[in-house]
């Protein structure tokens, strides 16, 4: 079976984390949408959107980060990827979105891109 | 089984073969072109990144065929065909419903879709006659591009 | 996303959804029919087991419309239709050639197909109209089979 | 990606076990009744199919074994079949075959079941 997409938010630092796992298309990425702008309503807008268990990825998913990369940086805020998976990277190369988000390849890297 | 050349080894299909996918218009199933693509890649003789990109621009198929719809009504129809050089796949919306505006989705849902069809295919296009909006790409066997 | 049945938990499709899925009539292919009904029946409200088990039925299916087959010419339409109760399930070979006699793969053959689809499905058929053959299955959701 | 189909075969004591991976069905079941034709017509008479790596089988494949068994014993020999996932017994369970074949559930069991 294909894995299931879920998401999962967690306060670290100043910054929320979340973490998103299995596939974001045109199905899923309207969930995600609605919990990335909920949290920048409650003036959440330092974000880690973390892809790591991420499978697949389509235009429709990247819209949803780019327009919250947008909100984010309108409150004075931003939104790091965190993404090590080579397919994920190229998915974003090929868009030219690889030099308009902050990029790391692990939690750990994250504030340091 | 196969010419143990570079492909995933599961080369069963050949010139001619055709393989039609009909499924409701709604972004939820299109999980299923995704599926039944990486299926016919790896039976058309792609190796496995070939493979991923086919599912990825098979989705964006999907994507810019359904921007015609209201997400409620009508079929998508996706074609796979085995010429002698390439994978051709088309993807139409079959609606018997009004047509709507074709591209509803917007200019930079299009483009990102358009951007991702550059790069991971050698040949695509759109276009939309008679209110069916129909979306194709043609992706060659170890083909020039990166 | 689903009601927290015991559904592999991702119903999306509904009553009155059809999927179609044709390919070339060969056993070699038989593999995206179990693919795709793997896809649906996941999606068709029934939990694991009861998707093994129609990925086996489908299986048979095409085993018993190929019956008919040359195995070099004509396609197998497969067809996926929801109903309030049930997932219906048809597969029909479309030959333009002569048609063969449809039983050709010998009784042993079509005895197993038989035993196992009355095993795993709650409703099941075949019939030999104008040379296409069409074998069918209903499985209802949660049904009373064991 | 589907686990490729694979048949391998060794002899151990009397016997010749072969070893079958993947899935086997109409597709392939017509190379594993060439392999185990060719071990009978060599007068190994003697089998064990290890079945604990195969993923699915349809009734082609079960006719293939069937068809298998009778040739070994007709040549005073016979045909044990290694198995233990439960979807695999369950077919030759509602096929009846589950009486028809000695049935084991691992290697070291073999000869005694
Ligand atoms: N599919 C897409 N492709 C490219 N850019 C997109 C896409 N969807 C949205 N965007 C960009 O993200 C911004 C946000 O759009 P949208 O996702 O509709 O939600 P919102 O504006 O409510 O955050 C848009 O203005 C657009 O620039
Ligand atoms: N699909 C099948 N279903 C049931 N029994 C079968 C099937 N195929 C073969 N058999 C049985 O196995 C025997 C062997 O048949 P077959 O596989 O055609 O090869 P062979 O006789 O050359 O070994 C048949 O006589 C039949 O009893």
């Amino acid at each position: 079976m294909e894995q299931q997409f879920q998401i999962e938010e967690r306060s670290e630092g100043g910054a929320t984390i979340v973490t998103v796992s299995g596939e974001i298309d045109v199905a899923t990425a309207p969930q995600l949408q609605e919990s990335l702008h909920a949290l920048i309503a409650q003036g959440r807008s330092s974000l880690v959107i973390d892809l790591l268990a991420v499978t697949f990825l389509d235009s429709t998913a990247l819209g949803v980060l780019v327009g919250a990369l947008k909100r984010c940086r309108e409150q004075g805020g931003d939104l790091q990827l965190v993404m090590a998976d080579a397919r994920i990277m190229k998915i974003f190369e090929i868009t030219g979105l690889i030099t308009v988000f902050p990029i790391v390849d692990s939690l750990a890297a994250v504030g340091h891109s | 089984m196969s010419d143990a050349s570079e492909g995933v080894g599961l080369d069963t299909l050949g010139v001619g073969d055709r393989v039609e996918l009909t499924f409701p218009a709604r972004g939820d199933l299109v999980v299923l072109a995704r599926l039944v693509s990486s299926a016919i890649s790896a039976r058309a003789g792609f190796d496995i990144e070939e493979l991923e990109d086919l599912r990825l621009a098979v989705g964006e198929l999907c994507l810019l065929a359904l921007q015609g719809s209201d997400a409620h009504h009508g079929e998508l129809r996706l074609e796979f065909t085995c010429t002698d050089e390439a994978l051709d796949i088309s993807c139409t919306l079959v609606s018997d419903g009004p047509a709507l505006d074709a591209w509803s989705g917007g200019a930079e849902a299009l483009q990102l879709s358009e951007q991702i069809l550059a790069a991971l295919v050698d040949e695509h296009g759109r276009d939309d006659q008679d209110g069916m909006v129909r979306a194709w790409l043609r992706k060659r066997r170890r083909g020039p591009l990166a």
